[in-house]
């Protein structure tokens, strides 16, 4: 009763509520880390060194007016915020954070799940992400949020395309679709997949920032453009789950991005033995440093380039990204033939 | 009995959804519902132990054929509701008889099923459930690989064919 | 206890349910979402037969009918999109160019 | 007290003595009776035209070589109410060829047409937008003759020297039937 | 059958309205799109948001308040506009500045166009998606915002000018200061290149956009960078020296191609230039008194004069009447350089996309305050 209902239900209440402040501090640490690299403070006057910044906002977003637009679809309107967390929130299921460790005397996994077809789980829930932006922009009934939840729509759809490919040709190198099993490989092959697939890599963490509309390729919210995009007419509590999902995909991107190439809860170079003194950090550790660092790289890309154009990033994902991918996955093949 | 109380309850769903889907006057809010009874058949598909169909339900259906139609409803911005048309030369009777023909089919599954009860049901743990993917993949690439062949040549088929009819000037 | 009968059962009303759409609605994009509810009752009872057979052929079948699936919307939307442009409508008993 | 309004701008002819410049006597050369009169002012040379001329001049300005006034600084006007052509509209141009400028002015009344020259200068067509808008100089053959700077709906034009500032004039403004009239009358003086 | 000639089907144009509320419309521009899909049709442009009236008002201020209004047009670079507003009056009278003064105004009409440029440049960049730039470029802003107020003591407004010369003297250790900063800046400018210059998702966003060729541009009236861009080298500085531009060396950055990119380098040109032009103003500065002969009672004789100066957007020009008797402007009016700048964006943007929008508003550079007045 203990192992079948208990500890999942523990595991599923500490990730969910782990997640939602870890999304909420990421925000903090977006505009700390932005702040940073443009020479500023940013947030200071919440709590020391505003850590305390999130809870304000959130108290803030909470207390608010939420609006809705008298020409709006009121109940699409209210569903498009839920359907884009939601599939944010449910992916973290099958992401393993740890192997099975032992806990007050239990073998319990780090994981809350692991199922035979888990990366295309993810896969297939991040589509379901999609809806939330169409509709949201849809029932604003309004021109910018349309125009932008247009472009967003066919922005995701194309780089799925991309994404998936790359993970075709992980799952090529991995043998297998369960993400626990994923890791497990990488740790019998003494190697981070990103040294085995670095051209998927670069396609992912590119794809990666499209698929969750982060800079450079968020146009689909380009407030200097259309005005905060599908977002336009939210407010209050909607309007933070909006936020809150951009940051929980984010998440989501980098701990996958974690799991497929860099060897999710393992050390560098796992499973060799004059490196195993590296195995004293708790490999939870690992993988939360690596997460971390990536998304990192996330805000400080944000931080650094100027916007692509809506046309230029069409033409940069199927004219680029894709053939780069389906080569990819051909190249893999072949070396998975040969030797 | 979880699994009764599982199948119910997703049949339910599942043909709630699919009448709102029939009857709702507005499309958008019948693309979602549709989005919502396939979400439900997925979820039966995981109870049938078919993980991968159920993933692959979602992906493709879900998050990739109502797309395309909410982006056509999208862009089909009407003016007037087609419900909205007269239509002297419909027939809805056709409809009604041939629904009445199909409860009677659903009457005949009954019987049959009264009569002859279908034999246990194959384990969970069996090997199609736990390598269902290697079990499905090995099919399609051995048994079925020309089938496959023929319905990847279907998609471009399709895709290409899409592309002419969308795309205004050549 | 949940036999095959009960699938059909299920399959055979989601059918149904897509015929009286398919016959009833007059807007072409509800039609086309009552064949999809109709391939969809189609592949409850291939995966039904497949789970009580023990045997993943019927898995294979459904992935082929969701590929004729995704074949069918790509190019009926872009018929019902080159229609709409030329005639600003999507109701099924305009649409009879063809018909002289 | 205050002192008169004037009844015209003071255009002092060219100093006794001075070169007139070779693109200010080439207008009258080239065009004979378009210069009403040449002025010269603290550095500026002024050619005032009149209005039915002012095309055949622009153009001229523009094309001949020696002249080459390819760019439209300003369109702009000025009001001198007493006057009968109570409206100076100034051209300045300027020659990015030759680096030098030159004023035209044409002196029109009110509802006088004054030829568009945004057909020589795009650029004057917004300038001429505002010289319409502020002063009501009927300019005719502009492409887009619409208010730029004021409401669409507005009353009146508000550089005009008789254009009220304050007191009851603007209350004239706000009193409908006196705005229902003032409608009227610029309906029936819009000439084109 | 019908034959289809070139489009096979119509599909509805989107009439979106972008402003007067809109976060890179720079305030308060209004423009209509008309959009097939995300291009841009038509567009009309639609000012007066801002209208104030200030020609009008100055009609009835005496000439020295003048000054203060001007600062109220372009609003981020008030001390050129009140240099030309001076210039315009001492042409007017004939008042002989000094040459300790022409110096000062030289040195800080170019402060000004830094500090013009800095907004420009952040504004921009931030429109295109930089937005690291636009706080650093605000932050070298600030440092000539701090060498304003301890020369005037405002920070926006400076109303920093007198007719026949300046309210004021520098302050003692200002030049020193100045210098300092020419130094800061100057790197500054080399750190806003290697983010922007070289960068793919900048060329690729701004190379080819809003293409306007040299005749095009001079025959729409655009002045300034954009019309240098187009690679027209006119400059009021050079052409027609004013204040102490003539004993200066300085070159004039054109551009090629007139497109959005050529008018960002021809900015990023004009920032070294204008270093260039302060260290030669504040080290040649001489000694001397700072206004000159200036009756007390400032009425100019009668008569009209049209006088035009390089501000950062373009050429400011003052066309000013007096009619000798009373102590105000008979008539009072500006040539906006933003006003006319920004008469070519309909052409600019036709068959671009709206991003394109955003970035070809700000490559023309408009302070809705100027275009309104």
């Amino acid at each position: 009763m203990i192992d079948t209902y208990l500890i999942p239900l523990v595991k599923i209440l500490f990730v969910l509520n782990a997640t939602l402040i870890g999304v909420t501090y990421m925000v903090l640490l977006e505009r700390k880390v932005i702040a940073w690299v443009q020479v500023r403070l940013g947030p200071m006057r919440v709590g020391p060194y505003g850590i305390l910044q999130p809870i304000a906002d959130a108290v803030k977003l909470i207390l608010k007016e939420d609006i809705t637009p008298t020409r709006a679809d009121k109940w699409v309107f209210t569903a498009a915020p839920i359907i884009v967390m939601v599939p944010a929130l449910i992916t973290f299921a099958v992401i393993p954070f740890g192997p099975v460790v032992n806990l007050f005397g239990r073998q319990v996994p780090l994981y809350i799940t692991d199922v035979n077809v888990g990366l295309l789980y993810i896969v297939s829930v991040a589509s379901i992400g999609v809806y939330g932006i169409i509709l949201g922009g849809w029932a604003s009934n309004s021109k910018f949020p349309l125009l932008a939840s247009l472009r967003a729509s066919a922005q995701l759809i194309s780089y799925e395309v991309a994404v998936t490919m790359t993970l075709v040709s992980m799952i090529m190198t991995a043998g297998t679709l369960s993400m626990v099993k994923i890791v497990e490989s990488q740790y019998d092959q003494h190697l981070w997949f990103i040294f085995v697939q670095p051209v998927a890599f670069v396609l992912f963490f590119i794809g990666g920032l499209a698929e969750t509309n982060r800079a450079p390729f968020d146009m689909a919210e380009a407030e200097q453009e259309l005005t905060g995009g599908f977002h336009t007419e939210y407010s209050g509590m909607r309007f933070a789950l909006f936020f809150l999902a951009e940051y929980a995909n984010m998440i989501v991107v980098s701990s996958v991005a974690t799991t497929l190439f860099l060897g999710g809860w393992l050390a560098p170079f796992p499973n060799v033995g004059w490196l195993s003194f590296l195995g004293y950090v708790p490999s939870w550790m690992w993988f939360l440093l690596k997460t971390f660092a990536f998304l990192y790289v996330f805000l400080w890309v944000r931080a650094t380039l100027p916007r692509y154009r809506y046309d230029q990033l069409m033409r940069l994902g199927w004219k680029v990204l894709i053939p780069i991918a389906i080569a990819n996955v051909v190249v893999t093949g072949i070396v998975k033939v040969l030797f | 009995m979880a699994q009764s109380i599982a199948f119910y309850v997703l049949s339910t769903f599942i043909l709630g959804f699919a009448v709102l889907v029939v009857t709702t006057r507005n499309t958008v809010h019948a693309v979602l519902f549709l989005v919502l009874n396939f979400l439900a058949v997925a979820a039966l598909y995981v109870l049938l132990t078919a993980q991968f169909l159920a993933v692959i339900q979602v992906l493709v259906y879900a998050g990739g054929i109502v797309v395309l139609y909410l982006f056509v409803v999208m862009l089909v911005n009407l003016k007037r509701p087609p419900e909205d048309h007269m239509a002297p030369q419909r027939h809805n009777w056709i409809g009604f008889g041939l629904s009445a023909l199909v409860l009677v089919e659903l009457g005949a599954i009954i019987g049959y099923g009264a009569v002859a009860p279908a034999g246990p049901v194959g384990a969970q743990t069996s090997d199609l459930a736990l390598n269902n993917v290697e079990r499905v993949g090995m099919l399609l690439y051995t048994d079925y690989l020309i089938p496959f062949e023929v319905a990847s040549m279907l998609l471009l088929v399709a895709m290409v064919g899409a592309i002419i009819l969308a795309k205004r000037e050549l | 206890m949940i036999t095959p009968t009960h699938y059909m059962m299920l399959s055979t009303a989601l059918f149904a349910i897509g015929v009286i759409g398919v016959i009833t609605r007059r807007n072409i994009i509800v039609i086309f979402m009552s064949i999809e509810l109709m391939l969809n009752a189609v592949n409850i009872n291939l995966i039904a037969f497949s789970y009580q057979l023990q045997d993943g052929i019927g898995q294979v079948f459904a992935i082929f009918v969701i590929a004729v699936a995704a074949a069918e919307a790509a190019v009926g939307l872009g018929i019902i999109l080159a229609f709409y442009r030329n005639k600003e409508t999507i109701n099924i008993d305009e649409m009879n160019v063809m018909r002289w | 007290m205050k002192p008169a309004p004037p009844s015209g701008p003071t255009d002092p002819a060219p100093p006794a003595g001075m070169a007139v410049p070779a693109f200010v006597s080439a207008i009258e050369a080239a065009i004979p009776g378009s210069v009403t009169q040449v002025s010269y002012y603290v550095g500026d040379w002024a050619v005032i035209v009149p209005a039915d001329k002012l095309l055949e001049v622009a153009r001229f300005l523009r094309d001949s070589r020696e002249t080459a006034f390819d760019f439209c600084s300003d369109v702009t006007a000025s009001d001198w109410p007493p006057r009968p052509q109570r409206f100076d509209v100034v051209y300045c141009l300027y020659s990015t060829k030759h680096h030098h400028r030159i004023r035209l002015k044409v002196r029109a009344a009110d509802g006088e047409a004054v030829p568009s020259v945004s057909g020589i200068w795009p650029a004057a067509n917004w300038l001429e937008r505002e010289v319409y808008d502020l002063f009501g100089v009927n300019i005719t053959g502009h492409p887009d003759r619409r208010r730029i700077l004021m409401p669409e709906d507005w009353q009146g034009f508000p550089q005009r020297k008789d254009y009220p500032l304050e007191g009851p004039g603007e209350l004239l403004m706000e009193n409908p039937l006196d705005w229902l009239r003032l409608k009227q009358a610029r309906e029936e003086s819009e000439i084109e | 059958m019908t034959t289809h000639t070139g489009q096979m089907f119509d599909t509805e144009e989107l009439v979106i309205n972008m402003g007067p509320q809109h976060p890179s419309t720079h305030g308060v521009l209004r423009v209509v799109l008309r959009l097939d899909g995300e291009k841009v049709v038509s567009s009309d442009v639609v000012i007066g948001y801002l209208h104030r009236g200030i020609e009008k008002l100055s009609e009835n201020r005496n000439w020295t308040q003048i000054i203060l209004l001007t600062d109220r047009m372009d609003y981020v670079a008030a001390a050129t506009n009140n240099v030309g507003y001076c210039q315009t009056v001492e042409k007017l009278m004939q008042i002989e500045v000094p040459r300790r003064a022409r110096y000062i105004r030289t040195a800080i009409c170019e402060l000004q166009r830094i500090a013009s440029h800095c907004l420009w440049l952040g504004t921009h960049a931030m429109d295109i998606g930089a937005m690291t730039v636009f706080l650093y470029a605000f932050r070298e802003r600030e440092l000539i915002l701090d060498l304003f107020e301890e020369y005037c003591g405002a920070r926006l407004t400076y109303n920093s000018m007198r007719i026949g010369g300046l309210p004021l003297d520098i302050p003692v250790g200002w030049d020193r200061k100045v210098l300092e900063f020419c130094t800061i800046m100057s790197e500054k400018v080399d750190e806003y290149e290697e983010l922007l210059t070289h960068n793919r998702i900048w060329l690729e966003r701004t190379r080819g956009i809003g293409v306007i060729t040299a005749e095009q541009a001079i025959a729409i009236g655009l002045s300034g960078p954009p019309l240098r861009g187009s690679g027209v080298p006119r400059d009021i500085r050079k052409d027609e020296p004013y204040a102490a531009y003539d004993e200066m060396k300085f070159d004039v950055p054109v551009g090629t191609s007139g497109d959005t990119y050529d008018r960002y380098l021809v900015r990023l040109e004009e920032f070294r230039q204008s270093i260039r032009i302060i260290r030669q103003a504040i080290q040649g500065l001489p000694e001397g008194p700072i206004v000159g002969k200036v009756p007390r009672l400032i009425k100019p004789p009668a008569g009209e004069t049209y006088h035009a100066i390089e501000s950062p957007k373009g050429e400011i020009g003052y066309f000013i009447v007096s009619d000798g008797k009373s102590t105000n402007p008979y008539r009072f009016r500006v040539r906006p350089p933003s006003f006319c700048n920004l008469q070519a964006l309909p052409q600019l943007i036709k068959g671009h996309l709206v991003a394109d929008v955003v970035a070809l508003i700000g490559s023309i550079d408009v302070v809705l305050g100027e275009v309104d007045r």
